[in-house]
């Protein structure tokens, strides 16, 4: 307790703390603006507490050597911005469909390609839904200030060990780059969920083992000697064509997350209860909706915000049952309209939805959010 | 050390490959007469001879026909994407040092598509042994050229005749840093397990390119009449060790490609030296 | 908000402007008892060319994190200084380093010129500490963090070899400010 | 089948695994081997030298030559 | 005309021929299955015709290269499969921002990652329009026969050719690997648009001249010496910072297409126009659903198919006006539901949505197709 | 040949580097002292004497300090992704041969990332010249260690010291097949640009791999006083000509980097041989 | 859709089954004046196994390219009779190699058993031609093609060298046919 | 200023161009040069030898030498 101590740190900064709080031992990476923080700040400390750090020669190497690294046992994270993730897409798909616990770091910034390296940007929501080809679940969070990257890298540790898949950590380059005052977490003072142990004898252990959603994972070179592929494959994880097998193993993955949503969806609500306006947004933009949101009721207009801290799965029950009661939902993004098509999905015509872009490098003020809001009061 | 004398002599009971094997597994969906099978033996009789543990051996491999190898074997077994193989096994040995990482993969999932994972596991010196069936062909997508297609061979996309020059895995790894670099083939079994179990006990990045063949796709391409024949002219008539060479005169060596233990230093290993120096200084410097 | 009190430091890269932000905070949010928020933008050419950061001061909670309407503002130099004053509010101060500002903009604010690089260089013997002279400077004028708590912030972070120079150079920038008001 | 007087080696065969490839027929020093249809078959086990290259080669665990 | 004959030709093999009507002379890829034969027929056909090919050592390499063959003057494709879109992907934004046109077949198998390598599948779609980070613009086209894939290719380089951009042609490995009858058209038959040349003087020449939505592309080695960068950039093609330009340029190499989207969508309707439940799908499910409508409207039931050809930008003005006049829209697709979350997007709640999904390998039969819409009728 | 000796006696008006420039895109984004802007003088002047046109000349590079070179020359320049420059070029090539194609690529780009794409040009060898800057460091990105950083040497990411061994570049490229290999530095200007020059007139891929200084990143974490120290101590007092070193002693070899055109053989070219073969051989078989 | 005509030929890989499709195909669309869709499916692992190709024959518009009641099977092996006998439609035909189906199934579908291997190897001396002459009686039994379109396409499809040998082999075939209705 | 007989080259300096990276100074062989402030400036014409040894190492395009 004594050493409990408020520190000023960046954002990325708190994405190492946030993982080695949660028991983070192995990062393999390649370093890009602007997450390289991340990668430079687990080069220092994994060390330290017998973690190990590798930079690999590119991103798809620095994904592959992790998911390697979430096999052996140890909890697993590589960080990246843009181009890197664009890179890395293969081997989501990979750690998706063979159930490897993992968490990706996305800082992200303005693409397409090369892009602006140093521009914050949101650009990559959909990316991180859609970016890898083939069906597959997918849990993002999206945390807003430097102290929520701390606490929401510890949860994307815990949502990945739980589910046994990729878990996305989603901020922009603002949220990465800014100094805030936080005061590291003592142990027990956050969850911290560890992978299921498998404790049956070897010879009964499945990795893929049908009568669970989700299986325990047994490290490799415990004992329980199994094996791993990325084709389609039944309950003991060697491959098949038996449709009926193929069919239910590409749905219980997808399910084990879907079924599970209410547990995984965290959504923060800012004077929603009576307004008549709402924004919905995440990350640094959600920051400047606040202060609009503080702005705007101060002339006593009626608005609020939804904030998701999971943008994936989506939060599509929040947002359809916001839809119902509102005239309409402002979606500022950091981007040419990306969550706005899922809000308008889930809104089903009951009320406007309207997206307010950005995409010059520079935020989205409170002015533009005030701006934007205005019209529907 | 030998044991092909031995062999000659001692009438033994033949290799219980089985210990080995996930026999509920077989048989393996290799075609009639492919090599692939036959390395695969040398190996475990390798891995037998080299006293390791079935729950210590991590078996990596990437995509093709070659890198369905673990499927078969009662390993750690992983089966990555292709080309990845050595990236994947690069986190696994690095997360777990006791672990014996065995990579197994064809001449396009390491050298072609992987070729960047390649030669920079070779440079870091990670001790993982690496065994690259090289068919000359990427055998599991029907017969395109690989990196190792010789000069003017036929395949699916060089109808014409083949115009890249081939890689020499060897050289390549020699050069990148590989601290043991060998060369097999699937017709010298007996020196082929003997190759593997060096690379196996060698600690660093040990590659053993071992050639071996395609019948289905660049056998019949190339006007091969059968596997045999591949495996004489190719691998039999188409090399010559390393030790013998020395003793051939330059005529006789013309377009050979050498076998055996072709380079081996001593370097500091990648595990080691992170143990030892990085986590040395870093709790130095608290 | 109206506590929220917003600084901008700018300068060229190298200039240690940032590191002057990130004290600032701290000084704030470490060593004060305030809340405050730190950024910064550098283009893509993360070298040379003009840098600024930011820092949000406040009571309470800061949600948007950059400048809306600076309370005050250090430009370092010409180029800074033009690029960067127009967020200044009405009643904000601008203190320029007038070693590089010659062509100080006109508005609603209160200019201060220090001849800060040449204090570091000739009278300091390091062109270094240019960022944390402006900081003495800055803190005498805002008032915003008290001077105790930024030097806390100064030494915290730098090595103990040079802790006399920074001690020094923060004073002697808080003097430049002690007859203004 | 063979009446041998010295004790001859067992040759087992694996016919669910052979697929016919005729290596082993083809590098059996002493063409002890033949295929019949689409597996291999023992022709003259007499001849058999136990030098086992028929299990070294086969690459279908198919064969395998026993004292 | 004399050897005007018909063929039987796969659709792998229709590809290689619409590409080469077209006027492509480059091609680099890297194989995999299902796309393979295309990589194969373009090995032996281009040659032929003076054009080059390229096999490289990855995908990456293998849309890199075709960049490079299309920034040289030549019209290039290059074609890949699951595994290998994904690996593609930060390159596809790259011809996006640099303006390149580009074809990139995508063969569709099952996945995620290796997957199910020779298993039909749709599960591409929404990697197709988001794979790849940062905003950018998508076309897409998604042909469903033997012989419409030789005619959507060609659409696919005219497409490409005349924004400037990335074009993709998406199908189902059942497409791709059938066999049908097909004439190959005679020059002049089908149109071909050639890439619209440079001819103002080399030093007023702007690759990315502000004044058009689509600047004309000199080839490399024609005299205009100009630089191509994937970094954001001003109308000369060099980086920029200024966020006005940023700001333009990211938004109007999407408006070029978006504001053309009435001449690039090519929807097929069948028995719609007094449809009470209609179907919406593509490639070998839109052959499933046909069947299934020609039988439904035996029987006098009133069904319609809405069949786009191209499904990006998204055919969402008919899908909208559908959603009015029909009591629901059912979407069979070979994934676990993709294209419905457009079309729930677009129907706005005006009518119901549902998704019929297959993910075991096998092709979704017209008896499923029946069965679905049947609860509607 | 040779020219310094000449450049000595006789007083000339300096090169006219405007020439080959965009001037209104200098001053350039490197630091003080970096070298990047050394070696592109060197090269300018070896374009110069190799007599190429402007218009002919395609540049292309990937990512990274080294890689914003493209866009301060009049050529047809392209500025593609981290790591792809080879890539890219190879398409530019293949597509029009008649085009002199030349890379400039860092160390990160050419042999982390980009390493997969760097073995299989100079495989094929197809005509190009690339140019390695090789500064022991990932500039752009702010001073990470790459696959060229010495061992035990700091970077952000090896604050304990570097426990990579380094690729020798040239060792990759002849391994890999390259025709045309060769080292030069930031300090050795007039050398480079007789080797540059060199490069630039053989036909098939030539690298260079040219050992230029970081004094930012490198310089800085490594306590290399200036950019000036930096040359001398590694440039210059690290590495030696090939020519010298065939005179000197083991002793004063020993740690010692080899200078000049250390391989050069001449072998088919890519683009011909497609030409001359695949075209051929197609329209033959009609 | 009632002229729609399916057939399913079946066997092991390697044993010319979708060659054997593909001919039927031509011979309906190339060499006919039908229109006719040929497809096929193998698993991941390409090699061995059974194998399936696929023909429909219509003379309009071929919408679902798959088998859904199939009017004509052929199995060459016995592994493929079993797994791929299934969509027969009642009034079908199953032809059978007798040489490898033994176990013949049943169903409201004719089964015509002909040693077609037997016949290729033996009387025509090349294994190979076996799909060919399978095609033959598949011409004689189905009659949904007319038999010069099928020697036209076989013909079409083989090496010059090998051409007596083929039209032989579809003649043997549809021999076998002869006295059956 | 200098009030030469013997005709002395030209130092031509760009000092937008000139980053001080003092690279010719250290460089050049008859001490011609210095850094003065932020940029180089010549210090001592009559030495220069017309080397040209500070235009090849200089990485900014800022200092050329005519005759
Ligand atoms: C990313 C990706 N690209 C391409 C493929 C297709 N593919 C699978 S295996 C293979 C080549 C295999 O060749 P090799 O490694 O030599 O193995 P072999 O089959 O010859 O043993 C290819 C191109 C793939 N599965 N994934
Ligand atoms: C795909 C991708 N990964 C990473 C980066 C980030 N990045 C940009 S340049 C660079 C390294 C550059 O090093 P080098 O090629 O040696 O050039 P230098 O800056 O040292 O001249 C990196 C890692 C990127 N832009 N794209
Ligand atoms: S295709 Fe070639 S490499 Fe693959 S299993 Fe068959 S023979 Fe072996
Ligand atoms: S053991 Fe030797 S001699 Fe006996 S069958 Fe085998 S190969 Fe022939
Ligand atoms: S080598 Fe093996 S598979 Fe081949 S014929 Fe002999 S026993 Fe059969
Ligand atoms: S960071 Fe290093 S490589 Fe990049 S410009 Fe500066 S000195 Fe050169
Ligand atoms: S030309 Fe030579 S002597 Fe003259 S200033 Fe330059 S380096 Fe010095
Ligand atoms: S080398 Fe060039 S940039 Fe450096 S000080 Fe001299 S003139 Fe200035
Ligand atoms: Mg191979
Ligand atoms: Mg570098």
């Amino acid at each position: 307790m004594a050493q409990k101590k408020k520190r000023l740190l960046q954002g990325n900064e708190a994405c190492v703390e946030g993982a080695l709080y949660a028991g983070c031992r192995f990062y393999s990476g390649y370093p890009i603006t602007p997450s390289t923080e991340v990668a430079e700040g687990m080069s220092v400390r994994l060390p330290k507490v017998g973690g190990k750090f590798i930079q690999m020669e590119d991103e798809i190497g620095g994904i592959a050597a992790a998911i390697g690294g979430s096999l052996a046992g140890l909890k697993s994270m590589t960080a990246t911005s843009g181009p890197g993730f664009s890179l890395k897409q293969e081997c989501i798909g990979y750690a998706c469909i063979a159930e490897v616990p993992l968490v990706i770091v996305d800082v992200m910034r303005g693409g397409p390609a090369t892009g602006y390296p140093t521009g914050p940007s949101q650009s990559d929501i959909m990316a991180a839904k859609w970016g890898t080809h083939g069906d597959h679940p997918v849990i993002a969070v999206t945390p807003s200030s430097v102290p929520e990257i701390l606490t929401e890298t510890v949860r994307a540790f815990n949502l990945a060990e739980k589910y046994r898949t990729p878990v996305m950590v989603l901020y922009d380059e603002i949220v990465g780059h800014m100094r805030e005052p936080l005061t590291i977490p003592e142990p027990g003072e956050l969850e911290v969920v560890d992978r299921e142990k498998a404790t049956c004898k070897p010879e009964e252990y499945f990795p893929y083992d049908d009568r669970h959603l989700v299986a325990p994972l047994a490290p490799f070179g415990s004992g329980y000697r199994f094996h791993v592929t990325g084709l389609n494959h039944k309950q003991d994880g060697f491959p098949t064509n038996d449709p009926k097998v193929i069919d239910r193993n590409n749905r219980r993955i997808i399910e084990k997350v879907e079924t599970d949503k209410e547990r995984i969806w965290k959504n923060e609500e800012t004077a929603l209860d009576d307004a008549e306006v709402a924004i919905f947004t995440i990350g640094s933009t959600a920051r400047s909706a606040r202060f609009a949101v503080n702005e705007l009721r101060k002339s006593g207009l009626k608005v609020g915000l939804l904030r998701p801290l999971t943008i994936w799965p989506f939060p599509d029950a929040a947002v359809a049952e916001l839809s119902k009661r509102v005239n309409a939902i402002v979606v500022p993004e950091l981007n040419l309209g990306q969550m706005v098509h899922e809000v308008e999905r889930c809104a089903r015509g009951n009320c406007e939805v309207e997206a307010l872009t950005r995409v010059d490098g520079e935020p989205i003020t409170p002015a533009q959010i005030m701006h934007a809001v205005r019209k529907y009061l | 050390m030998s044991t092909i004398a031995e062999k000659k002599e001692k009438v033994s009971v033949p290799f219980d490959y089985n210990k080995y094997l996930r026999p509920n597994k077989l048989p393996h969906i290799w075609c009639p007469g492919c090599g692939h099978g036959i390395v695969l033996k040398a190996l475990l009789r390798a891995i037998d001879r080299a006293g390791l543990e079935k729950d210590n051996i991590c078996m990596v491999s990437g995509i093709g026909c070659s890198s369905r190898t673990p499927g078969y074997v009662d390993f750690n077994t992983l089966h990555t994407l292709h080309g990845r193989a050595m990236a994947f096994a690069t986190g696994v040995k690095l997360a777990k040092p006791e672990l014996k990482v065995i990579v197994i993969t064809g001449d396009g999932d390491a050298l072609a598509i992987g070729g960047n994972h390649f030669i920079h596991a070779c440079r870091r010196n990670i001790d993982m042994t690496v065994l690259v069936m090289t068919n000359s062909t990427y055998g599991m997508t029907g017969g395109q050229y690989s990196p190792t297609t010789p000069l003017d061979a036929i395949a699916t996309t060089s109808r014409y005749g083949n115009i890249e020059p081939p890689f020499d895995a060897c050289e390549m790894a020699r050069a990148s840093g590989a601290t043991f670099v060998a060369r097999g083939t699937a017709y010298h079994t007996i020196e082929l397990e003997r190759t593997i179990h060096d690379a196996l006990v060698h600690k660093g990045t040990s590659i053993v390119d071992v050639i071996d063949a395609c019948p289905t796709y660049f056998g019949r391409a190339n006007k091969y009449k059968s596997a045999t024949h591949m495996m004489e002219l190719i691998e039999k008539d188409g090399t010559v060790n390393v030790k013998q060479a020395e003793k051939l005169p330059p005529e006789k060596l013309e377009g050979k490609v050498l076998r055996g233990v072709l380079h081996k230093v001593e370097r500091p290993e990648y595990c080691e030296q992170y143990e030892n120096l990085i986590m040395q200084k870093a709790a130095a410097k608290k | 908000m109206s506590d929220r009190y917003e600084i901008r430091l700018s300068g060229s890269g190298g200039q240690g402007m940032i590191l002057a932000g990130i004290i600032m905070a701290e000084a704030a949010a470490i060593y004060g008892d305030k809340n405050a928020v730190q950024s910064q933008s550098y283009g893509p050419e993360s070298r040379g060319g003009a840098s600024k950061a930011e820092v949000i001061i406040s009571e309470g909670p800061i949600d948007y994190p950059k400048a809306t309407a600076i309370d005050c503002m250090l430009a370092m130099t010409q180029e800074a200084c033009t690029k960067y004053h127009h967020d200044i509010k009405d009643g904000g101060i601008l203190i320029v380093d007038s070693d590089s500002v010659k062509d100080v903009p006109q508005g609603g604010f209160r200019v201060h010129g220090f001849p800060i690089t040449s204090i570091a260089r000739d009278e300091l013997g390091k062109v270094i500490v240019a960022n944390i002279v402006s900081l003495g400077a800055m803190t005498g004028l805002t008032k915003v963090v008290s001077y105790e708590s930024v030097e806390q912030a100064v030494l915290a972070r730098v090595p103990a070899a040079f802790v006399d120079l920074n001690k020094k150079a923060l004073q002697r920038g808080y003097e430049l400010t002690r007859d203004l008001k | 089948m063979t009446q041998a007087v010295k004790k001859l080696p067992r040759i087992e065969i694996n016919e669910k695994f052979c697929k016919g490839c005729s290596i082993c027929v083809d590098f059996c020093p002493t063409d002890v081997l033949e295929l019949r249809g689409p597996v291999v078959a023992v022709k003259n086990l007499e001849a058999c030298t136990r030098c086992q290259l028929c299990d070294l080669r086969c690459p279908d665990f198919a064969i395998q030559v026993f004292d």
